[in-house]
């Protein structure tokens, strides 16, 4: 059997076995759960090859899998961040109700990533697409919250979405009566100027409502902070990754061939901004930890749709290179927070703090995303972020420079609220009693934190891929290595390291880190947040004084004006107009017979004038 | 001749026997006007050479449909108007 | 009978059946009692029939049925194939009539009324 | 106002109605030979049968009666279904309106009359007008005519049913014994006589005695159906 | 020849003529006698069309008479695509409805299977005969089952609906008969393969206005818009087995006499568009009106009305792609929407009001049913890997080819209205709390195993549409090809000449 088949099929095998078999005991559905993801991860790395597709047909639709350079990079955030979350889950979702269920959508979340990162025509592409659709969609409703609001809000935007790729899908079929995507593009330049308007604004549509853009991100947040946070990590770290992915291949291979299609690019890239700086924003006001890690995801992916959008070389690799990182730092953050919640019970952040005594080991891993989110070097997010200001400020974009700056400076202030309201500030006597996470949580979070500690400091090891994934979707390369280019690589590195910079910069903070561990130790009293007698006034039991509370409340009351319109309000507006109007248009069922009978003469008499208009007597 | 008269004339009455039974608000009369429809149906039939419909159409039309309605009306109804009140057929027709 | 008298016959003949049948739908379309409206619908049936009959009528036409002797005269014939769907169409009219009013009757078994605008539990 | 606009709905109809109706058949069908010279035709020639509506509704449409007899069949079960009360007054039948001694005795006299005559239709369905139908309704009015003068007069369901069952059985039974034999559905398999003689015409009597049973069975239970609706 | 296609409706009538007199001696028989019958159907039916599908047409004389003159019925691909999966379905809901309420007495249970049984052949009757009277009759059967069917429950509503639904059956069956005799008074004949052949020499006029009336016979049937006011009472009221008849069954037969007017009967190019204009018609109205109902089988009635509307347009996109797709839809619908009529009326199995706020929470106490019950929503909204998705995916196909790009877009924001009402009773299902007053009812077990058949035939041709393309091909060619039914049905015996 093809090695691309074997691989599906184990998948979705073993998403049935985990389920049918787990009813009989929860040892076996643990094993099942995670060999059924790392046996087929295994094999994916082993076996599979660039460039080896194979092909079949169904309804006379030819369909073919197979891999590139571009769909193995990805595949490298879907595996290995799946293969980490499974294990966090076994750990993480212990003694919950309908397990079975819970594993076996989550193999058949990966096996639909796979699937599409497999795809080479647009229907397998498509059947994947909305197999991820629907299981991330019992995800958001696992835990059965908001179900009717949050869940079907996500489906909807999906939907939407997926529908209108799949309207672009069956034009194309019916343009050049092939669905291959090679295909597509090899033929996209023979289309009439509005279908080659119409085709790539239908599938960005698609791949923008998955990565989250702005206005069609207002499913995000509710989903992200829905579904268990073991497979939060996977929805906004991989999931929301096969958009980016999508629009990358749609912006190189499509969007460039239209004329005046820089326009298009243009308003990308500043849709991106602006979803990075409204994502920011929105984050600094939240107050659950899972609410704030999902605006900063929406944020996050901001400015993965700026690089996308403004198309060059070094910002496609900034962009991609921001991609992985966010999958393993965002994908980090959302199990921490579930440690988290695991252990206290909560995700507020004005309700829990000064964990980093109880949970020493989740603090590392959080802190270590943390700084990589906040692109401080030597971690990961710092090279993809000067990557992307660079190549913004080499194709001239110096006001998008201004957005994306401000939306990073004010990201540090949610970097910090996170970092500060869970591990820092007073240790509650009501928290007393917490422990470190078990072992089989941490040690996915600590393998991501590392992840993104080596990926600061060897950038090489992704950015090398990347290049091989531009290479092939056309951005020949003539000078070697596309990174080279970046004043980074060429000023203070070699092509594959960082060397001085990191060596100092690590010196620097271990030696920060050192001096403050001692010193804290010395001179640290612990007190509670009720352990305050300024000015007489006793606080009572329930008040809450946590430091979290109203955290940047001045900075809020600053962009205030920017933050009332919300979105969201507009697409609630319209869904509720149109459930009054389709409650009115129900009201033709009258439920009298004889209306029905009338209904059927009338319908006769028009049909008798139309004959009689159109054909004469 | 003859024939044409006689049939435009069961035709004049048939059309006035089914005015009659939309107009009238007796149900009872109602169903009677609309049996008598048949049977004058029933003999144009026989004059346009139709016998075997005639006879059909006056044992059917006639005789089962009209009682069949007027069972229902005892069960039910007699007046138009009046949709609550059951009434009695057999004191009506005494 | 000659050719005009012969056209007046037809027009008469579809023009009550056409009068009939509106008639019919009148009643069934205004009528607020059940049984007045499945009176118009036997009505409209009523009409059907002769609009059925009429188109099978020829001049000077014979009923359809060879008498001893005279085997080979079918000329004047009139179209017995109608005949033989009005025939179907009776029957099958005069079913859904009866299984209209014990319908009616169920219903006013429930609703106590017999006005169709009453009758509308089910809307929407 | 609902008058109104069905009126005007109406006249919108009937003006269509009377502009395409009123040349239909004027010169006959635009094809000059249709199926009805075939009918004609055969009729004598083939399957000697005298009523040609005969011919036709039983054997070149005999499938429409079929089907017309099953939704004769499926209307009388039907009223059963739709009337059914569990708890059933055996032999209690409401009395429609008294009837006095005259009608009661022209009612005895009558009957047997009516019935022979309902008989002689459809025996002779094929020689002249009648047939199935018409004789089954007949024989129906008869009963129903014994139903309204006698409250005490009752028919017994079973034997209604039986008759049903069986004549419906032997229609289909003859039918496709044409099968058995080779030929087709429906399909004279019996030898035609003469025409104008009472045994001509092969199975077409046969089945239009078996459709007058039926009918007359389905009829009468169907009246006596809803003659037992207690108000 | 594998099997005769008179049979189909021949031994069903006897049947039914047979189940009283043996229902007096052996009860059960009632019960039985009609599954058997059906079974029988499903072998005989089925291996016909593998016959017609590798080899000719079949078509069958009745009365000896040849095609223009006497009744015939015509088993083609189309033909006997449509009966199989019919007596398929009338076969899976007697299998449901077997002692589906145990405490309904000897005499409604009988009426119950006859009718049933005299629903499905009333359906095959309408496909396979290939006389337009006939069809009239057999629409007839079809209808007073349906009506004795929907009046079942001797509840306060089922008369109601049943009146209605009798209503429009009635006006129904006036227009078909003025549309008949248009057809006779001009072209002398009744076959259908004869009138198509003659179709040109009927004048314009004429052709239309029987067009007309026809269109609102049949379309009463076939739930086209204006004229489907009955059929969400009808579904709601009826008992729930019954729902999945009609939406499988009854509404096919619809169908399939409007398309073989319009695209064999009748030459006129405008009324494909008209389809298609009806078809979005009913389908927008259909399904905005489904989103804001509280019962489920009502709600379940407007969907299956919408499905219709698209089926619909997918004709009338006219191509032999379009009849594919709709031929696709016809049957995908008619295998998932009885999967969802059947475990819904077991969702709602003790409920009163069978509204859908009663099903909440049931995924736990009935796993299997609201299991099957959510694969049919997940089918019937389109998406992959279920059945629903390929038939969706060749509808917009074949609409993309001749270039109906609005009516693509106007289709897909309708699916999403339809995602909507589906998933939320998918989550009431799954994510709600029970309330403590819904009694749970455990299917039975045959009930169990009609579902599974559905629900495991909703997987398979997900998974491998091809293994029911070839018919879906085989039909689709042989409602282009009008000419070659004419040949088919005529050549057996000689033509009329003109």
């Amino acid at each position: 059997m093809e090695m691309i088949y074997l691989i599906l099929v184990l998948f979705l095998g073993g998403a049935v076995l985990t389920w049918l078999l787990g009813k009989i005991s929860p040892i076996i559905r643990d094993i099942l759960f995670i060999s059924s993801v790392i046996i087929p991860t295994v094999l994916f790395f082993m076996n599979v090859e660039v460039g080896h597709d194979v092909s079949f047909q169904v309804l006379g639709y030819k369909l073919s899998w197979g891999i590139s350079y571009l769909a193995y990079l990805f595949s490298y955030i879907v595996l290995g961040l799946g293969s980490l979350a499974s294990v966090y889950a076994v750990a993480a979702m212990k003694g919950k109700k309908n397990l079975g269920f819970f594993y076996s959508n989550f193999i058949l979340s990966i096996m639909s990533m796979m699937g599409i990162l497999l795809s080479r025509d647009l229907i397998s592409f498509f059947i994947f697409w909305e197999i991820m659709t629907w299981s991330s969609y019992l995800m958001v409703v696992f835990r059965g919250k908001d179900v009717q609001k949050v869940g079907i809000k996500y489906f909807v935007f999906s939907a939407i979405g997926a529908y209108a790729m799949l309207m672009a899908i069956v034009i194309v079929n019916s343009l050049t009566n092939s669905l291959l995507i090679s295909d597509l593009v090899s033929s996209f330049g023979s289309f009439s100027l509005s279908m080659k308007w119409l085709i790539p604004l239908l599938l960005l549509i698609g791949f923008a409502v998955k990565s989250a853009m702005m206005p069609l991100h207002v499913w995000a947040p509710g989903a992200y902070s829905n579904s268990p946070m073991a497979f939060t990590s996977m929805f906004s770290g991989a999931l929301s990754k096969m958009g980016v992915y999508g629009m990358i291949i749609v912006m190189v291979s499509l969007v460039s061939y239209i004329p005046n299609g820089f326009w298009l690019k243009e308003t990308i890239a500043w849709l991106g901004g602006i979803t990075a700086v409204g994502g920011t924003l929105w984050a600094v006001a939240q107050d659950d930890a899972k609410k704030l890690l999902a605006y900063s995801s929406v944020a996050q992916l901001g400015y993965i749709i700026v690089g996308i959008g403004i198309g060059t070389p070094l910002a496609m690799l900034s962009a991609l290179f921001m991609a992985v990182m966010h999958a393993i730092f965002k994908g980090n953050l959302f199990l921490v927070v579930g440690a988290i919640e695991r252990q206290t019970g909560t995700s507020n952040l004005t309700e829990v703090s000064g964990l980093i005594r109880k949970m020493p080991w989740t603090f590392i891993s959080a802190l270590f995303s943390i700084i990589a989110l906040a692109g401080i070097p030597p971690l990961g997010g710092f090279v993809g972020k000067w990557m992307l200001y660079e190549s913004l400020i080499g194709s001239n974009h110096y006001l998008l420079v201004i957005v994306v700056f401000f939306s990073s400076t004010a990201a540090f202030l949610y970097s910090y609220k996170f970092l500060f309201g869970f591990f820092l500030g007073q240790e509650e006597k009501e928290w007393s009693h917490i422990k470190e996470a078990p072992a089989m949580m941490v040690v996915p979070m600590m393998i991501l934190a590392v992840a993104t500690f080596v990926l600061g400091t060897f950038p090489g090891l992704v950015l090398n891929p990347i290049d091989n994934g531009l290479q092939e979707l056309g951005f020949a390369s003539t000078q070697g290595r596309y990174w080279e280019m970046s004043a980074l690589f060429n000023e203070w590195g070699n092509q594959v390291m960082l060397q001085p910079l990191v060596y100092a910069i690590i010196a620097v903070f271990l030696f920060f880190a050192a001096f403050l561990t001692i010193k804290g130790f010395k001179h640290t009293r612990y007190v509670t947040t009720k352990d305050i007698s300024s000015s007489g006034e006793v606080p009572k039991e329930h008040e809450n004084l946590t430091f979290s509370q109203n955290f940047f409340q001045p900075f809020l009351r600053a962009v205030e004006p920017f933050m009332k319109r919300r979105i969201d309000t507009y697409y609630s507006g319209i869904g509720n107009g149109l459930e009054a109007i389709f409650d009115f248009t129900r009201r033709i069922y009258t439920g009298n017979g004889q209306t029905y009978a009338l209904y059927a003469v009338i319908f006769i008499v028009v049909l008798l004038m139309f004959k009689n208009a159109l054909f004469g007597l | 001749m003859t024939y044409i008269i006689l049939i435009f004339f069961l035709l004049v009455l048939m059309v006035g026997a089914a005015i009659y039974s939309i107009v009238q608000k007796d149900l009872l009369y109602a169903v009677i006007a609309t049996g008598v429809i048949s049977l004058i149906l029933s003999a144009i039939f026989l004059l346009l050479q139709a016998p075997d419909v005639a006879l059909t159409e006056a044992a059917i039309g006639v005789a089962l449909t009209t009682i069949i309605f007027i069972i229902t009306i005892r069960n039910t109804v007699r007046h138009e108007d009046d949709f609550k009140d059951r009434n009695d057929l057999k004191s009506a027709i005494k | 009978m000659n050719n005009e008298l012969y056209e007046i016959l037809r027009y008469g003949i579809l023009g009550g059946s056409i009068l009939l049948i509106l008639i019919g739908l009148y009643a069934a379309l205004t009528k607020r009692s059940l049984i007045k409206i499945i009176i118009g619908l036997s009505i409209v049936d009523g009409g059907i029939h002769l609009l059925l009959i009429g188109i099978g009528y020829v001049k000077n036409g014979t009923a359809p049925i060879f008498s001893p002797g005279f085997e080979n005269s079918t000329a004047n014939m009139v179209d017995p194939v109608p005949q033989a769907l009005v025939l179907t169409a009776i029957v099958i009219g005069f079913a859904v009539t009866a299984v209209a009013l014990s319908l009616v009757i169920r219903l006013y078994r429930h609703h106590n009324t017999l006005e169709i605008d009453e009758i509308k539990n089910l809307k929407w | 106002m609902k008058k109104l606009i069905v009126i005007l709905l109406l006249a919108v109809t009937g003006y269509f109605m009377v502009i395409s109706f009123m040349d239909l058949g004027k010169d006959g069908p635009v094809v000059k030979n249709g199926v009805k010279d075939f009918y004609l035709d055969k009729t004598v020639s083939e399957l000697k049968v005298a009523n040609t509506i005969t011919s036709i509704v039983v054997n070149f449409r005999g499938f429409d009666t079929l089907g017309e007899v099953t939704v004769l069949f499926l209307a009388a079960t039907a009223l059963g279904g739709i009337l059914y009360k569990k708890r059933h007054h055996v032999g209690e039948r409401s009395v429609l309106f008294p009837s006095s001694t005259i009608v009661k005795a022209g009612s005895k006299l009558l009957f047997p009359a009516i019935i022979l005559l309902g008989v002689y239709v459809f025996v002779h369905g094929h020689l002249s007008p009648g047939g199935g139908f018409q004789g089954g309704t007949i024989i129906a009015t008869g009963f129903l005519l014994m139903l309204l003068a006698y409250d005490n007069f009752s028919v017994s369901h079973k034997v209604l049913s039986y008759i049903e069952s069986f004549a419906g059985i032997f229609f289909v039974l003859f039918g496709l014994s044409g099968m058995f034999m080779g030929k087709t559905f429906l399909e004279n398999f019996m030898p035609v006589g003469n025409l104008n003689d009472l045994f001509s015409g092969g199975i077409i009597p046969i089945i239009y005695i078996l459709v007058g049973f039926k009918v007359a069975a389905e009829l009468t239970g169907l009246i006596y159906t809803v003659l037992n609706e207690k108000e | 020849m594998v099997g005769s296609p008179v049979l189909l409706i021949a031994i069903p009538l006897l049947a039914a003529f047979l189940i009283p007199l043996i229902g007096m001696i052996w009860k059960e028989s009632v019960r039985l006698i009609p599954g058997l019958v059906l079974a029988f159907m499903l072998v005989s039916s089925a291996s016909m069309l593998l016959y017609v599908t590798n080899n000719s047409t079949i078509i069958e004389t009745i009365a000896g008479w040849q095609a223009p003159w006497g009744i015939n019925l015509v088993f083609s691909p189309l033909t006997g695509f449509l009966a199989t999966l019919m007596i398929f379905l009338g076969f899976i809901v007697w299998l449901f409805s077997y002692r589906f309420k145990r405490n309904v007495d000897f005499e409604p249970a009988k009426k119950y299977f006859i009718f049933l049984m005299m629903l499905v052949a009333g359906a095959v009757g309408i496909v396979i005969t290939g006389d337009i009277f006939n069809q009239f009759v057999f629409i007839e059967i079809t209808s007073i089952s349906a009506y004795a069917l929907t009046a079942f429950y001797t509840g306060r509503n089922s008369a109601e609906a049943s009146f209605k639904y009798l209503l429009m059956g009635s006006l129904s069956s006036s227009a078909l008969l003025i549309a008949i005799a248009i057809i006779y008074s001009q072209l002398g004949t009744l076959n259908m393969a004869d009138i198509a052949d003659k179709m040109y020499l009927m004048p314009t006029g004429y052709k239309i206005t029987a067009l007309i009336f026809f269109f609102m016979g049949i379309g009463i049937e076939a739930e086209i818009f204006p004229l489907n006011g009955w059929a969400p009472d009808a579904y709601t009221e009826a008992p729930g087995p019954i729902g999945a008849a009609f939406a499988g069954i009854v509404v096919k037969a619809g169908v399939y006499a409007m398309i073989r007017l319009v695209f064999t009967l009748f030459d006129i190019p405008n009324s494909m568009q008209f389809l298609v204009v009806i078809g979005l018609v009913t389908l927008i109205v259909a399904e905005t009106s489904a989103i804001k109902q509280d019962k489920l089988k009502r709600m379940l009635a407007y969907s299956s009305i919408g499905q219709m509307g698209l089926v619909f347009v997918a004709f009338g996109i006219g191509t032999a792609e379009g009849v594919f797709a709709a031929l696709f839809l016809m049957l995908n619908h008619a295998i998932i929407k009885p999967l969802l009529f059947l475990s819904g009326s077991y969702l709602v199995f003790n409920s009163k009001e069978k509204k859908i706020s009663e099903v909440n929470g049931l995924g736990k106490h009935m796993p299997i049913t609201s299991l099957l019950f959510a694969l049919g929503a997940f089918a019937i909204v389109g998406l992959p890997p279920f059945s629903g998705f390929w038939s969706k995916l060749s509808v917009l196909t074949a609409a993309a080819n001749e270039g109906m790009i609005l009516i693509i877009a106007l289709v897909l924001i309708v699916s999403v209205v339809e995602i909507v009402y589906y998933f939320r009773v998918v989550n009431r299902i799954y994510f709600f709390e029970k309330s403590d007053n819904v009694v749970v009812q455990k299917p039975r077990i045959n009930a169990m195993i009609a579902m599974l058949i559905l629900g495991s035939i909703i997987l398979v041709i997900g998974f491998d549409p091809d293994i029911v393309s070839i018919y879906l091909h085989k039909a689709s060619h042989d409602l282009m090809n009008t000419r070659e039914y004419i040949d088919n049905v005529l050549s057996i015996g000689q033509s009329l000449t003109k």
